[in-house]
């Protein structure tokens, strides 16, 4: 059995019931990583919300996701808290605004042990310490006493990752994690991030725009478009023999580098222009 | 140290402030076109009347040398004298200060109290009945004016079910249950129009926070929303909730004494309002002054409360050094 | 719902405006005369809300009461508006101490509720309508150049502004083209609800005696009126409050529908 | 010796951020020839938007000065900027930000012809219906674009509205800043090969800011890196590329995440 099962999942928004996921399936088996690639609006993150059982109120999801055999759609609320941070937990986008800027950091990552463990403060104030230095930060004592804003994002971000993997979770859902941080700074975090995962043996599920990334730390990928999951395979069948135009498109305009300087880069019109797809995606 | 820093910069601005109101208040009374004698005596006094008293209050020096003298007496604490009785007006206010205080500090408390639970509720309940209900009791309330409010509880609780006392006052050392009886109802009216407005306010503070990335990361790691709220909402919203807290200093203060005026309770509102009918200027100008301070001073405070709320405040001397 | 809310506000706010204009030709009996043999009467017919104290009918009071409020709350917005946005919009455009000191006046103006400067004015003039208008006016100031320094400092560091000053726009045009333009609806709901806060104060400065001196009925002292008949007969304290806090809930409700409706975020659908 | 299109000396730009003081730029030297195509590069902090919008006249530098074709520019009032404003146009990075939503499209890109600093610098009688109609065409927009509003297009649209607003007035010189960042991946090509074509077909000079080493190569010949205030390296794109000469570049460049299929 996989540890994660989604099955004709679909999302829709508002009481007009505009759908943003469209029947996506697909699985991830114990300390697999998955990444899902596609643009502003595909569907992923809403999908990602969708396996934590974040959705905003006004979003209705149906089908299923099953993680380790527990349903999540439609499950109560007690039930959904007791396994996020335990069983799956989530790296956010924007490490500049993910963190309590009224809370120090090693307090909100102690918070993940004590809310699922119950652990006393004494242990879990070196348990915390001793995964911040795994996630490599320098200093960690300090920045335990820390409050968010005197980190940089770099920091900020793998505190998050700290907090994403302390309880030893199953799967580790990742969201953008490294968009907003500078290339050198992303380069780290992306080593970091597969460090600890190799070390925990935790499955991923990494959503990224960029397919170099989601490269550098998955093996398999799912390409979604409008909502849709339109190509499935390991990143190198992805070059070699995509079946979806569109997918053919992301792969040719992903790498910028084998155009030469000044010359036409190919776009993803070139391969995929469907009249649907023009003027309607304001 | 910065912390110094922080406060000595809120006091100068407090000390620029009292110094503009100050002018305002006596530029209102002094400068506009209306004498202070003739006011005091009334249409029918003779000028030479009104030329003794213009003598007599200094009204005959220059502008400037009267405001430094008015507010060089209010330095140390000479507020003026009523013209009626030769009363020093801190003398008149000083007995009455309690009953306002009073009302304002049960007031200020029992609204908060209504306020931050019912809005936290019709924030995080925001898209079904319970959120309706407290948005749509919360508009309906704020368009009540306090003193009908009043009056309808007083319609109510004295008139019909005779439970309360429709009016007077009664103080704290005299009679404890009495005094108390006589407050209930103007405090709960004052708690109750203030709430109505102060719900909206903690309301959007919370739903600011339900769209944080903090608190989806608060979700993420295993709290419900409502643990989560509590846990990572309340010194966040209290953030924003503190700016209009200080802002809604004034307002309770009208409230209360729009309220004395409806349940006669002898307080510094019911003061200005006789000196007010009476033409009694002075009275007037040193209360309003007096009330001014107050506001100003509360206003103050509470902005530095910022600094015990929100860490990125205390240590903004601290280099957070971008996101390298 | 917001759609019901706008529409909610635009009909009470639509009855307080004709009430009023029809006030200004008509009302049912003389709102002023007293009549002595009809004190007191309970609602019916001719009076349809009966008479107050003085044998005066309770619905042509209203209704003159209509007009007092309404004139009030255009010129003492209107005022506050025309005074504090100009200065909000400099004092976000120009920053620096031009900033600072609009700032300052306006907090030391904000301080001063709208009471206590009508207390003042009326110690020195008496109350009456143009002494609440101008307190009330005053005191409304400093909520507009909020508002539009709030509004004025968004759109400054939004990059259209800076492409703008790129190609050499001047100040002035910035602020034709670019501030006032977008922070209009935010001008406009404050107006809306700015006028809802003017008809409370008013209400509060005639209940005080502080405004609007009898005989001329207005909604605030009607009630005073009525407090000292609430033994005799409780439902002369309703009306005119009632009116009020349908004229408030009017105005705000119109605000807050403004501002979901010409929030361009909501428009603009992803 | 001709004289450089733009000259900088020792700028140095500090900012007072709260009671803390910022570096933004720190002794810049700098000078750009016509027709180049100058790409710089650095993470975030590193003073590059700063550096381009001191060049642009937006700001100006604590201490140093910028020459623009010979005329020194730091010392200018703005009214006598007006030869400035007409020679140098900006694209920014995000374009919901840079189009004001409450202009038509038509109004937003005839707006730097209107004023009156850029109409005194063009040659007499520019028809600004006749303008709009050509930038439209060559940014590849639709004729009747100009009585729309922004929200009704999309983010690569948008962007070119940006970029035909900056044509406008015939600028020399284009700056753009992170003009492909705020895009999605499918759009950027796009963008990137109409900025190519258009600085081509009308012998633009472009100065280009990213975070993107790949895309400043694709757009540049020239580059500069910079970090924390200052440019660490400066030269030949495929020389800086092929033989980084600081580590701090060699870091860069190692940074960009490549595809890995390897698994």
């Amino acid at each position: 059995m996989s540890l994660l099962e989604v099955r004709d999942l679909r999302v829709s928004f508002g009481r007009r019931k505009i759908e943003a996921v469209r029947g996506v399936d697909f699985e991830i088996a114990e300390g697999q990583r998955l990444g899902v690639i596609g643009e502003s609006g595909s569907g992923k993150t809403v999908t990602a919300l969708a396996l934590m059982g974040l959705l905003p109120d006004n979003a209705t999801a149906t089908g299923s996701v099953r993680l380790r055999g527990n349903e999540i759609i439609g499950a109560p609320e007690v039930a959904l808290a007791r396994l996020r941070g335990d069983a799956v937990s989530m790296v956010f986008q924007e490490p500049m605004t993910a963190l309590d800027p009224t809370m120090r950091v090693g307090r909100q990552v102690a918070e993940v042990l004590r809310l699922h463990q119950g652990a006393e403060s004494g242990p879990a104030r070196d348990r915390v310490v001793s995964m911040l230095a795994e996630v490599g930060l320098t200093d960690p004592t300090r920045i335990a006493d820390a409050y968010p804003h005197q980190l940089s994002g770099g920091q900020r971000q793998r505190v998050v990752l700290a907090m994403a993997l302390i309880n030893s979770p199953d799967l580790v859902v990742c969201d953008e994690p490294t968009t907003a941080l500078d290339v050198t700074v992303q380069a780290l975090v992306l080593q970091k991030l597969d460090e600890v995962l190799t070390a925990s043996g935790a499955a991923c599920l990494f959503i990224s725009h960029d397919l170099a990334v989601v490269s550098q730390v998955c093996d398999r990928v799912l390409v979604m478009l409008d909502g849709e999951v339109v190509e499935a395979g390991t990143v190198a069948e992805l070059f070699t023999d995509a079946t979806h135009p569109y997918t053919r498109g992301l792969v040719a305009t992903a790498r910028l580098e084998l155009t030469r300087p000044g010359q036409r880069l190919p776009t993803v019109e070139d391969f995929y222009a469907p009249e649907a797809r023009l003027g309607e995606r304001a | 140290m910065h912390l110094a820093l922080r406060i000595a910069r809120r006091t100068g601005v407090f000390v620029v402030s009292l110094l503009g109101a100050s002018l305002l208040i006596f530029l209102l009374t002094n400068a506009l076109p209306g004498d202070v004698a003739q006011v005091l005596l009334g249409t029918d006094a003779t000028p030479e009347a009104v030329a003794q008293l213009r003598a007599q209050l200094g009204l005959d020096r220059p502008l400037p040398v009267q405001y430094l003298s008015w507010l060089g007496g209010i330095l140390v604490g000479d507020f003026g004298h009523s013209h009626l009785n030769g009363i020093p007006v801190l003398t008149l206010l000083a007995p009455r200060i309690a009953v306002t205080m009073w009302l304002v500090l049960f007031g200020l408390i029992g609204s908060l109290l209504i306020a931050i639970p019912a809005g936290m509720v019709a924030a995080l309940k925001r898209r079904s009945w319970p959120g309706f209900t407290i948005s749509a009791a919360a508009q309906l309330g704020m368009a009540v004016p306090v003193f009908w409010g009043g009056i309808l509880l007083v319609l109510i609780f004295a008139v019909w079910l005779h439970w309360l006392p429709a009016n007077g006052y009664v103080p704290l050392l005299k009679d404890p249950g009495q005094w108390a009886a006589h407050l209930v109802l103007p405090a709960v009216t004052l708690a109750l129009v203030q709430a109505a407005v102060l719900i909206r306010y903690v309301r959007s503070a919370f739903i600011e926070v339900l769209n944080e990335d903090y608190y989806r990361t608060a979700r993420s790691i295993g709290w419900t929303p409502m643990r989560a709220l509590l846990r990572h909402g309340i010194r966040n919203a209290a953030i924003s909730l503190v700016t209009v807290l200080g802002l809604q200093v004034s307002t309770v203060l009208v409230g209360a004494i729009v309220v004395e005026s409806v349940f006669t309770l002898p307080g510094l509102g019911s003061l200005l309002l006789t000196a007010v009918n009476q033409r009694d200027l002075l009275v007037v100008q040193g209360t309003v002054m007096f009330l001014v301070l107050a506001v100003l001073a509360i206003s103050a405070l509470v902005d530095l409360s910022y600094l015990l709320i929100d860490p990125r405040q205390a240590s903004a001397a601290e280099q957070g050094e971008g996101s390298a | 719902m917001k759609r019901a809310q706008l529409v909610t506000g635009l009909v009470l706010v639509s009855a307080v405006v004709i009430t009023a204009i029809v006030a200004v030709f008509w009302t049912p009996f003389d709102p002023v005369r007293v009549v002595a043999g009809q004190r007191l009467l309970p609602p019916g017919w001719p009076h349809v809300l009966g008479t107050d104290g003085f044998g005066i009918d309770i619905a042509s009071r209203l209704m003159v009461g209509a007009r007092t409020i309404l004139l009030v709350g255009i010129i003492s917005v209107g005022v506050a508006a025309v005074v504090g946005v100009p200065l909000g919009m400099l004092a976000g455009q120009a920053g620096g101490w031009v900033d600072e000191v609009v700032m300052r006046v306006s907090d030391v103006v904000y301080a001063f509720p709208a009471l206590l400067l009508a207390m003042l004015l009326a110690a020195i003039y008496g109350g009456s309508t143009a002494t609440a208008m101008i307190a009330i006016g005053v005191a409304t100031i400093p909520a507009f150049a909020r508002v539009a320094r709030a509004g004025t400092l968004q759109v400054m560091a939004s990059d259209f502004v800076l492409a703008a000053k790129a190609s050499g726009t001047s100040r002035w045009g910035v602020a034709r083209r670019h501030v006032l333009p977008n922070i209009a609806p935010l001008i406009g709901v404050q107006a809306s609800v700015g006028f809802a806060m003017a008809i409370l104060a008013e209400a509060a400065l005639s209940y005080l005696g502080l405004a609007t001196p009898r005989p001329n009925p207005t909604w605030g002292n009607m009630l005073r009126d009525a407090q000292n008949f609430l033994f005799v007969a409780p439902l002369q304290a309703l009306w005119p409050g009632l009116a009020i806090a349908l004229a408030v809930l009017g105005f705000n409700l119109l605000g807050d529908g403004l501002r979901d409706y010409l929030d361009p975020r909501l428009r603009e659908v992803p | 010796m001709t004289e450089p299109l733009y000259r900088a000396e020792q700028l140095t730009r500090r900012y007072r951020n709260g009671g803390t003081e910022v570096l933004a730029l720190d002794n810049v030297d700098l000078t750009i020839e016509p027709g180049r195509r100058l790409g710089i590069v650095g993470e975030s902090g590193s003073g590059k938007s700063t550096l381009v919008r001191l060049l642009a006249g937006l700001d100006r530098p604590t201490s140093g000065r910028i020459w623009f074709e010979g005329t020194e520019i730091t010392s200018l009032p703005e009214r006598r900027l007006g030869f400035l404003r007409a020679a140098v146009q900006m694209v920014f990075q995000d374009p919901r930000s840079s189009l004001n939503p409450r202009m038509r499209v038509g109004d937003i890109i005839t707006e730097p012809l209107r004023s009156r600093l850029v109409r005194r610098q063009l040659p007499g009688g520019v028809d600004h219906a006749t303008r709009l109609a050509e930038v439209l065409e060559a940014v590849d927009l639709p004729a009747d674009s100009g009585g729309r509003y922004p929200h009704e297009f999309s983010g690569g649209q948008r962007q070119r509205i940006a970029i035909a607003r900056a044509l406008a007035p015939k600028p020399e010189i284009l700056i753009a800043d992170e003009p492909v960042s705020a895009l999605d991946v499918s759009v950027r090509a796009q963008v990137l090969n109409l900025l190519t074509d258009l600085v081509a077909a009308q012998g633009l000079t472009l100065i280009v800011v990213s975070h993107d080493l790949m895309v400043v190569r694709h757009l540049c010949d020239q580059l500069a890196v910079m970090r924390a205030g200052r440019i660490v390296e400066q030269g030949d794109t495929e020389t800086v590329y092929t033989r980084p000469g600081t580590d701090y570049t060699r870091a860069l460049l190692a940074a960009i995440p490549r595809i890995r299929t390897a698994g």
